[in-house]
């Protein structure tokens, strides 16, 4: 199979993450959203490994998962934060901060 | 102060030798810088000089006369050719090719004038030491005066049309303040502004002419002008003729500039006496008649002169026909005589001799007049409808007398000043020959004519007839120190133009100045020729005239309804109303304009991009709407921009 | 490029083979300040709640000072060229450590506001934990309570902040951007007043940080796919060459530019360009002052180190693809900011929108692609970092009459300047810097880049730089106008004591300002890359290739 | 050698921060006293901070911190005049030259140095400051600072009026440039009159600083292309902007221009000044319009025509009909005109109409006249503006329909005005005469049209002097005037020395225009002689950009 099939489905899923962070209310669903969009980004690495033959891009992508879990936790908190005060995962609710 | 540096210049780089070999005349500059000092003085040193002011403001002017005296004397003892001598006093200005110095041209027409201005200036100097007694602001009056007089010796002395300018200026200024001496007076406030104005308009000719001098020309100054003359193309002559005419007409008031001179009346009477009819107004003639080179060659401007003296002439003798009010009736009468002069003037070499001859015996009787009528005014509580005078012969002998001569002497009594320097104007305009001789020939007759009615006609309505005087008013005659100068003038106005013209003293005197051939004046043929008969022939007939009207019945305390013409005439030809309509009118409406175009469109252009950045301002921000993700989906269209910008590339 | 067998023939560090010399002395820095972060985690967990304090704020201003000291010290015997350490994923020259040397004193500096305390207070939640308003929240102020674990986390933060322009590579570009990242984006929500505002912009700027993160990656990603590597130089070397081996005939150009433009996506957000800027009045606004400070002044120079070093070196073959976005962008960060800015009343909004007109400024510089124009941008963003230090500082003072929150709008100002001249005239001082007055160092800075972008042919995009300047001009100058030309209000703001502290910054900044502004010379001649060593920024600027190509 | 130049500049800024210590040294019992003044202000609204006089220990000071500020600005003023003396008028070119590194990665210098033209108009700046300091005295005495803070503004000022005059070096020229706005800035907005003052302030401005951002592009490109800022090393036929193709120098200049139009000001970007002069105090809108805005026609006469030879021939018709459009327009306005400050602003915008004029004819009469003109428009309009100040500390207004009849109660103030208003519309024999004369026959040999189109300017000129005048100094005398007081000692002295030297400059001109004579030598050379030479410099080293 070529590779370059992986490099469209990394794609895909980039796309389908973001339009995600661009559709959904919900705080917690907009960050697995993203959370998508990285792994869509490993999907990628390791394609392009494989491609390039070499082991660098496997490399990148466990890096990028320790990343992604040190920002789920930073990110857990401050939506649970703010969910606690304004008793709603909404992101829509929060917008205090404008022009 | 000013002469001291000037001296010191001169001492550290010694003029050229033109004038030094001559004590006196490299005094020359000390004519002009006396009365100058005087004015510096009295203006500077404030109340302390109240009580010897008026004085030192006398003795100035008159010793600036005495030096003139000593410089005609100087100057008779030369030989013809050698009477005109340059008096550099300091370099004014210079930058590159352009030179302007603080030159004096002492010459027969130049010395002629500042005697006349320094004679007359200093004999109304000591009328109005009578004359103003009583007011608050004398010493200012003097200073004034004395700035005055300085200032029109500038004028006369300057060797360049730089310096002329400055004199020109100079007198228009004093001018100024002399009209609007009585400030507080609203409508002499106004007349003094619009005196001021309408000459800026004629200054605009002279400093116009100035440019195209030096741009084609090279210089400014008399000499190295005229010399460029030949070689200078007729419209360039014309056009500087033209301007040079403009200026003149300002000054001198005449059509189209000449609305100013009736509403200069409101100064002080020695002023209009001095200013506005012996000096400043024939300022105008002067410059002509200096410039005579570049009018001798540009006919149509001499053309041109002629026809505004003409029309000057005849209006200025219909409006001082109508005018109930002596002095503004005078100032009429100052503007025909001019415009006779001017007319003259525009005669080329023939006529200056006439021109100028008759605009020193003009000084004489005309400034005579004036201060008959200040007499008359002070005796009549300073009212100046002559409507309510009459009959005050019996009481101001003095001014009867004065004044009487006066009249003899303007409207032109053979063998009186007067008599003299008409017929030779007259003479000179027959002289042109064919119809433009028989046209501007009849012309002078008929301002003659009705000289010789308005000037009855005044004398008549003021000290003949019976008594129409207002309530409370006590007639009496003047101080001395105003019937003096009366008298002095009177004798002038009698005997003047006999001494000048007997023997053509004043042509022989004036010829190396204008460069006109000495034109004879036959007294016999003046008697014997046609036009000679008809100026007497119109005298009788407008004195007669004017008996009929204001003589032989009772005047009307107030004037009657009149006529188109006599209204128009009253109204001063609509003078006014024209200048209203063509330039005040269009200019407030322009004024007007400008300031919404200010508003509604330059600032408003700036205002407006203020508004629309402020407008696309908030515009913009509604993009910050506090949603995350419209933030992100801000960001995706950022993104899109990025791929864009980068496919350009591909 | 890490190859799976050595037979095909590439050199370079192998994963098995042996073990990289590490150069301790360049790394010094990071290990201090990570060390000393580690430490004051550990104080949080050991150390006495009363006595955290004292010692938090001790190990940090150590840290941040011998960091700094050590790269001034580094600076003195560094080898020209610079060098790489760690196996080539950092590098470190007289560039990079400019950059690092101003994060660290501008660090210093923001620490200071963030270590001040008013009635034993300072800017920080008692207990982020607990609800705004609640008993809870109540209890823990009575208590005294303070978050500690903000200086560990400014540490960090700084930590990644020194590595972001280091990176050699995109995966440690990557790491710094993230270790940067996640302490801001928590210290954003730690506001003691107004903490909904000050949750919401943590929300706002974690998710909105975390989706350009994403952006980054993939991008880095695609550059991986078409260079085989995600080394500087390496990659570098394929963009000269047209791509991977496995590329033939340019086959992979979209996905070079495609890696470039969401690379570039990721930095812009940093940086805060239009459109990637909506994060940055908000998150400015709603978090606590001293962070807002932090971030306006370090994390700007950090982020845009990186971005010109990745535009500079791996990308700076490539000048001619990316050249026409950030031209596209520069104009639209000039122009968009400074219009919007107009009608903000928010002073803090206002300053936020006035970093981003900044750094569309430095884009030019960028995109001048000189050595000028990066020690335009260099200068530019030393600066801007004092001078908004500066500012930020005197916002803390300003506070509403009832001695509480601080009053950042604007109208309320009325007459500031008449009773607190000394203030106002300071702060009139660095909006002027703003502005770019001379005499200011903003003149001096603005001119750098300016002069840079003129001589690369980028006038057009000058000019688009000084109107938006004159546009700018107006909102700073309005400022003037309400401290100085109005009569003050009752309803006024109180201005609290500057104290040693806060006072000490504002007197740094403006003395910064000035200096910087009158005596720019010693800086710009001896601190800065000349174009002596080569019009290409990349003659000044370490990776290996330039490395091996020095090397004899 | 003594640096005169860097003296001049030092002097006055050390004044500056010499004054402002002064003011601030309070005695601990003032400063209570001030703070509950400040808490009254507040308290009480807008009014009280007007009404409520400053503690007797403040007022103290500030006399003090004043005289001190007076004290510098005569040093400034007998340093100046004392380095005109040794100025060698035979001499073309820069005097008083020094050069010193100062950022030289931009190759920037502090090089000051001056010619003719320069010299003058350092010398109008010196004699005007301290006669500004001496008629705003008073005003500003119930403020907190007692006017101290005014004082220190006009020194700082004043240094940066000399500095941009001498400076050599473009970019040191643009420091001056731009941060001479933020002093003035403070002047109207702060120390202003009238409700307008703080807009008014902004206007001037972002007007100047639009103007002048759009010259730091110019800069930079003269930079670019001749890679130095000294302006000796970049003028002349083998300066480094000789060579430079056409087309960019006329964008330089184009870029130079704008800002000195704005500056100057030139219709139709004029109309901050109106608005700036009417919310001026009288002192400050004599050093913004007598010596502030001649900064612009100085920097055309400077900086346009002499970096930029190859440009001047297409800039000059455009900027010849602006000019005479500038004459008629600002005279037509200052005609409609009700506010004293307004009027005479407007009148300035005619008077810069001739100044333009007179350097774009490129002829020496026209450049030696347009040089005077600067100088002598600063002492007229200074004069006028002093005078007008005089009536507004009388009345606190400058409406024209406020006034009437004064020449009666105060006739030396009326004097005054009448000298100063004869001055502004040309009258021989003062100062401005001379200049108006020569730029209108230098004018003439380059355009006639215009030439004749601005003679219209002079009559125009009469008119709204002379009605103003009569409006406010003639007719009868209103109840209220009635106890309006006449000039006092200070104020004679504040005025006086401008109206003397009108006279002295009218009648004796030439020394100054023996100073600026080789200047203008040289600057009228471009674009007659210079610009066949420098095209063909192009055409040679066209390959260059």
């Amino acid at each position: 199979m070529d590779p370059m099939n992986y490099i469209v489905l990394a794609a895909l899923l980039f796309t389908i993450g973001a339009v995600g962070v661009l559709v959904r209310r919900n705080a917690i669903i907009v960050f697995m959203c993203v959370e998508l969009m990285l792994n869509a980004c490993n999907l990628a690495f390791v394609a392009f490994a494989r491609m390039h033959g070499d082991i660098e891009g496997q490399v990148i992508a466990f890096f990028v998962m320790v990343v992604a879990a040190a920002e789920v936790v930073v990110g857990l908190a401050i939506i649970m934060q703010i969910f606690r005060t304004r008793r709603s995962a909404s992101l829509d609710d929060a917008n205090l901060l404008k022009n | 102060m000013a002469v001291v540096t000037h001296h010191a210049y001169l001492a550290a780089e010694p003029a050229v030798a033109t004038a030094a070999d001559s004590p006196v005349l490299s005094f020359a500059w000390l004519l002009f810088a006396l009365p100058l000092a005087g004015a510096a003085i009295l203006l500077l040193g404030g109340r302390r000089t109240d009580k010897w002011g008026h004085l030192l403001g006398t003795l100035l002017p008159v010793a600036s006369f005495v030096l003139a005296a000593l410089i005609l004397f100087d100057l008779l003892g030369r030989a013809g050719d050698a009477r005109s001598v340059s008096v550099p006093v300091y370099e004014w200005f210079t930058v590159g090719g352009f030179s302007a110095g603080v030159d004096l041209l002492v010459d027969p027409l130049s010395i002629s004038f500042a005697l006349l201005i320094t004679f007359v200036g200093s004999l109304i100097h000591v009328y109005s030491i009578g004359y103003m007694a009583e007011d608050p602001g004398r010493r200012r009056f003097f200073a004034y005066l004395n700035l005055f007089v300085a200032a029109m010796l500038v004028l006369v002395l300057a060797d360049n049309f730089v310096l002329l300018f400055l004199g020109w200026e100079g007198v228009g200024l004093a001018s100024y303040l002399l009209i609007g001496f009585w400030q507080y007076k609203p409508s002499a406030a106004t007349a003094a502004k619009k005196a001021f104005l309408i000459n800026r308009v004629g200054d605009l000719g002279l400093l116009v002419a100035m440019m195209i001098m030096f741009a084609v020309l090279g210089a400014v100054s008399f000499s190295e002008v005229f010399a460029a003359v030949p070689g200078a193309s007729d419209g360039i002559l014309l056009a500087i003729g033209l301007l040079l005419l403009l200026g003149a007409c300002g000054k001198s008031a005449q059509l189209p500039l000449q609305a100013w001179l009736l509403d200069a009346m409101e100064g002080p009477t020695p002023v209009s006496a001095l200013i506005h009819a012996a000096t400043m107004v024939t300022a105008g003639v002067y410059l002509i008649v200096r410039a005579g080179p570049i009018f001798e060659g540009a006919p149509v401007a001499q053309t041109a002169v002629v026809t505004v003296g003409a029309a000057t002439m005849l209006a200025g003798g219909i409006i001082a026909s109508a005018k109930d009010d002596i002095k503004k009736s005078l100032a009429g009468s100052t503007m025909s005589q001019i415009g006779m002069m001017v007319l003259a003037a525009g005669l080329g070499p023939v006529g200056y001799v006439a021109a100028i001859a008759h605009l020193i015996t003009h000084g004489f009787f005309k400034a005579g007049l004036f201060l008959g009528a200040g007499s008359v005014m002070h005796a009549m509580n300073e009212g100046v409808d002559m409507r309510r005078y009459g009959g005050l012969a019996a009481k101001m002998p003095i001014t009867f007398a004065t004044f009487g001569v006066g009249y003899l002497a303007i409207i032109g009594v053979p063998l009186l000043s007067g008599w003299w320097t008409k017929e030779s104007i007259i003479s000179a305009t027959f002289g042109v020959g064919g119809t433009a001789g028989l046209v501007l020939g009849s012309a002078v007759i008929l301002g003659a004519l009705l000289t010789a009615f308005y000037m009855s006609r005044m004398v008549f309505m003021t000290f003949l007839g019976k008594p129409r005087w207002e309530e409370g008013v006590h007639p009496h005659e003047s101080p001395a120190s105003m019937t003096v100068p009366m008298v002095l003038l009177a004798i002038g106005s009698l005997a003047l133009g006999a001494f000048l013209m007997l023997g053509d003293r004043f042509a022989t005197f004036l010829a190396p100045a204008t460069g006109a051939e000495v034109h004879h004046f036959d007294v016999a043929h003046a008697f014997t020729a046609p036009y000679g008969i008809a100026a007497l022939v119109v005298l009788v007939l407008g004195v007669a005239a004017a008996w009929a009207i204001y003589l032989r019945k009772p005047v009307a305390e107030t004037a009657p309804k009149g006529n188109l013409v006599t209204v128009a005439a009253s109204r001063e030809l609509y003078g006014n109303e024209i200048n209203e309509g063509l330039v005040m009118r269009p200019g407030q409406v322009l004024t007007k304009a400008l300031a919404v175009i200010e508003d509604k469109v330059i600032d408003a252009a700036v205002h407006g991009l203020g508004a629309g950045v402020r407008d696309s301002s908030s515009g913009l921000g509604r993009a910050q709407t506090g949603f995350a993700r419209s933030y992100a989906l801000t960001m995706l269209f950022g993104a899109v921009i990025v791929a864009a910008t980068l496919a350009v590339r591909l | 490029m890490i190859p799976l067998n050595t037979d095909e023939g590439f050199s370079g560090p192998v994963i098995t083979s042996e073990v990289p010399t590490l150069d301790w002395w360049l790394l010094a820095p990071f290990l201090v300040v990570f060390g000393a972060g580690v430490l004051a985690v550990l104080f949080e967990a050991f150390v006495p709640a009363a006595r955290r304090r004292g010692l938090q704020v001790a190990v940090a201003f150590l840290a941040l000072l011998a960091a700094f000291l050590l790269f001034v010290l580094q600076a003195g015997t560094l080898p020209e060229e610079g060098a790489t350490l760690v196996a080539g994923v950092l590098a470190v020259d007289r560039v990079v450590l400019f950059f690092q040397g101003t994060i660290a004193v501008l660090a210093l500096i923001s620490l200071v506001l963030i270590t001040e305390r008013r009635d034993g207070r300072d800017a920080f939640a008692a207990q982020a934990a607990t609800v705004p308003g609640s008993e809870q929240e109540r209890a823990h102020i009575m208590a005294g309570s303070q978050h500690t674990e903000v200086y560990p986390l400014v540490l960090f933060a700084v930590l990644g902040m020194f590595m972001f322009p280091a990176a050699n590579d995109f995966l440690t570009m990557f790491i710094a951007l993230e270790v940067m990242s996640l302490p801001l984006y928590l210290l954003c929500g730690l506001a003691r007043r107004r903490r909904l505002f000050s949750q919401e912009a943590a929300v706002k700027y974690f998710l909105l940080g975390a989706f350009s993160s994403a952006f980054f990656l993939f991008g880095i990603a695609l550059v991986y796919g078409y260079a085989g590597s995600v080394n500087f130089a390496e990659v570098r070397a394929a963009v000269e060459n047209g791509g991977a081996p496995i590329f033939d005939g340019g086959d992979g150009d979209p996905l070079m530019l495609m890696g470039i433009g969401l690379v570039a996506i990721g930095l812009l957000f940093k940086v805060g360009a239009v459109p990637f800027h909506n994060w940055k009045p908000d998150v400015y606004q709603g978090a606590p002052t001293p962070i807002t400070a932090l971030m306006a002044s370090c994390t700007l120079v950090a982020a845009f180190g990186a971005l010109l070093r990745v535009f500079f070196v791996p990308f700076g073959g490539s000048l001619e693809l990316w050249e026409p976005m950030l031209w596209t962008i520069a104009v639209l960060t000039m122009v968009v900011a400074a219009i919007v800015a107009i009608t903000q009343r928010d002073v803090k909004r206002l300053l936020a929108y006035s970093s981003v007109v900044h750094a569309g400024f430095i884009l030019t510089a960028v995109v001048a692609a000189s050595t000028d124009g990066l020690a335009g941008a260099m200068f530019y963003l030393a600066a801007y970092g004092f001078t908004t230090l500066g500012a930020f500082a005197i916002l803390t003072l300003v506070r509403t009459r009832d001695g509480g929150q601080e009053l950042g709008d604007i109208e309320r100002w009325s007459g500031l300047g008449r009773r607190h001249p000394g203030l106002a005239g300071a702060l009139s001082l660095f909006l002027l810097a703003f502005t770019g007055i001379p005499l200011t160092s903003g003149f001096i800075g603005k001119f750098a880049v300016f002069e840079a972008a003129v001589a690369a042919g980028a006038t057009p995009l000058v000019v688009v730089g000084v109107l938006s300047s004159a546009v700018t001009a107006f909102f700073y100058i309005r400022i003037i106008v309400v401290m100085f030309f109005r009569d003050p209000e009752e309803e006024g703001p109180t201005v609290v004591p500057a104290g040693m502290l806060t006072g000490g910054v504002i007197t740094v900044g403006v003395a910064a300002t000035l200096t910087l502004g009158v005596f720019p010379g010693p800086v710009l001649d001896t601190l800065l890359p000349s174009d002596e060593a080569g019009p290409e920024p990349a003659a000044v600027m370490v990776d290996e290739a330039s490395l091996e190509r020095t090397s004899p | 050698m003594i640096p005169w130049l860097t003296i001049a500049i030092a002097l006055p800024a050390i004044g500056a921060v010499a004054v402002r210590a002064l003011s601030r040294a309070r005695t601990p019992a003032a400063d209570t006293a001030q703070m509950r003044r400040s808490e009254a202000a507040t308290g009480g609204g807008t009014d009280t901070i007007t009404q409520v006089r400053p503690a007797r220990g403040t007022a103290a000071g500030a006399e003090n911190a004043k005289r001190v500020a007076f004290g510098f600005s005569l040093a400034t003023l007998a340093v100046v005049v004392a380095m005109a003396l040794r100025f060698d008028t035979g001499a073309s070119g820069m005097q008083f030259e020094q050069t010193h590194d100062w950022i030289p990665r931009f190759g920037v210098h502090y090089a000051v140095g001056v010619d003719g033209i320069a010299l003058v108009l350092i010398l109008l700046s010196a004699v005007l400051v301290p006669l500004v300091m001496l008629a705003a005295w008073r005003e500003h005495e119930d403020r907190e600072d007692g006017g101290a803070g005014y004082f220190a503004l006009i020194l700082v000022l004043q240094a940066m009026m000399v500095g941009v005059f001498a400076a050599t070096d473009v970019f040191l020229f643009y420091v001056f440039f731009e941060a001479m706005l933020i002093p003035v800035y403070f002047m109207i907005g702060r120390y202003g009159r009238g409700e307008q003052r703080a807009r008014a302030a902004v206007k001037f401005l972002l007007y100047s600083l639009v103007g002048g951002l759009i010259m730091l592009v110019a800069v930079i490109g003269v930079y670019v292309a001749g890679g130095t800022f000294l302006w000796t090393e970049l003028t002349g036929s083998g300066g480094a902007l000789a060579g430079i193709d056409t087309e960019l120098a006329v964008w330089l200049f184009l870029g130079f221009f704008i800002a000195f139009a704005i500056k100057a000001p030139m219709w139709p970007v004029h109309t901050w000044l109106p608005d700036a002069a009417q919310a001026s105090r009288p002192g400050t809108a004599v050093l913004l319009v007598g010596v502030l805005d001649k900064v612009g026609t100085y920097g055309m006469l400077r900086y346009c025509l002499e970096l930029f030879p190859s440009a001047v021939s297409a800039f000059v018709w455009p900027v010849v009909a602006l000019s005479v459009v500038s004459i008629v327009y600002g005279a037509i306005l200052a005609i409609g005109q009700s506010d004293m400050m307004r009027l005479v602003a407007y009148t300035s915008v005619s008077h810069f109409g001739f100044i333009t004029l007179g350097i774009f004819a490129l002829t020496e009469q026209a450049q030696a006249g347009a040089a005077l003109y600067m100088v002598n428009h600063g002492f007229a309009t200074g004069a006028l503006f002093l005078v007008v100040g005089f009536l507004i500390s009388r009345r606190g207004s400058a409406e024209i329909a406020d006034y009437g009849g004064v020449q009666r109660v105060a006739p030396l103030l009326a004097g005054a005005f009448l000298v100063a208003g004869l001055a502004g519309l040309g009258l021989p024999g003062l100062a401005p005469f001379v200049s108006e004369f020569l730029v209108l026959i230098g004018v003439y040999a380059f355009s006639p049209v215009a030439a004749v189109i601005a003679v219209l300017g002079v009559v125009l000129a009469a008119l709204y002097i002379l009605w103003m005048f009569q409006r406010t100094m003639t007719g009868p005398t209103p109840e209220r005037l009635s106890g309006l007081k006449d000039l006092n000692v200070r104020e004679k002295w504040a005025v006086g020395p401008l109206l003397a030297l009108l006279i002295v400059f009218g009648l004796y001109p030439q020394p100054m225009l023996d100073a600026i004579g080789p200047a203008v030598e040289r600057t009228a050379q471009i674009g007659t002689a210079d610009t066949s030479a420098a095209d063909g410099a192009t055409t040679e080293e066209g390959g260059r950009e």
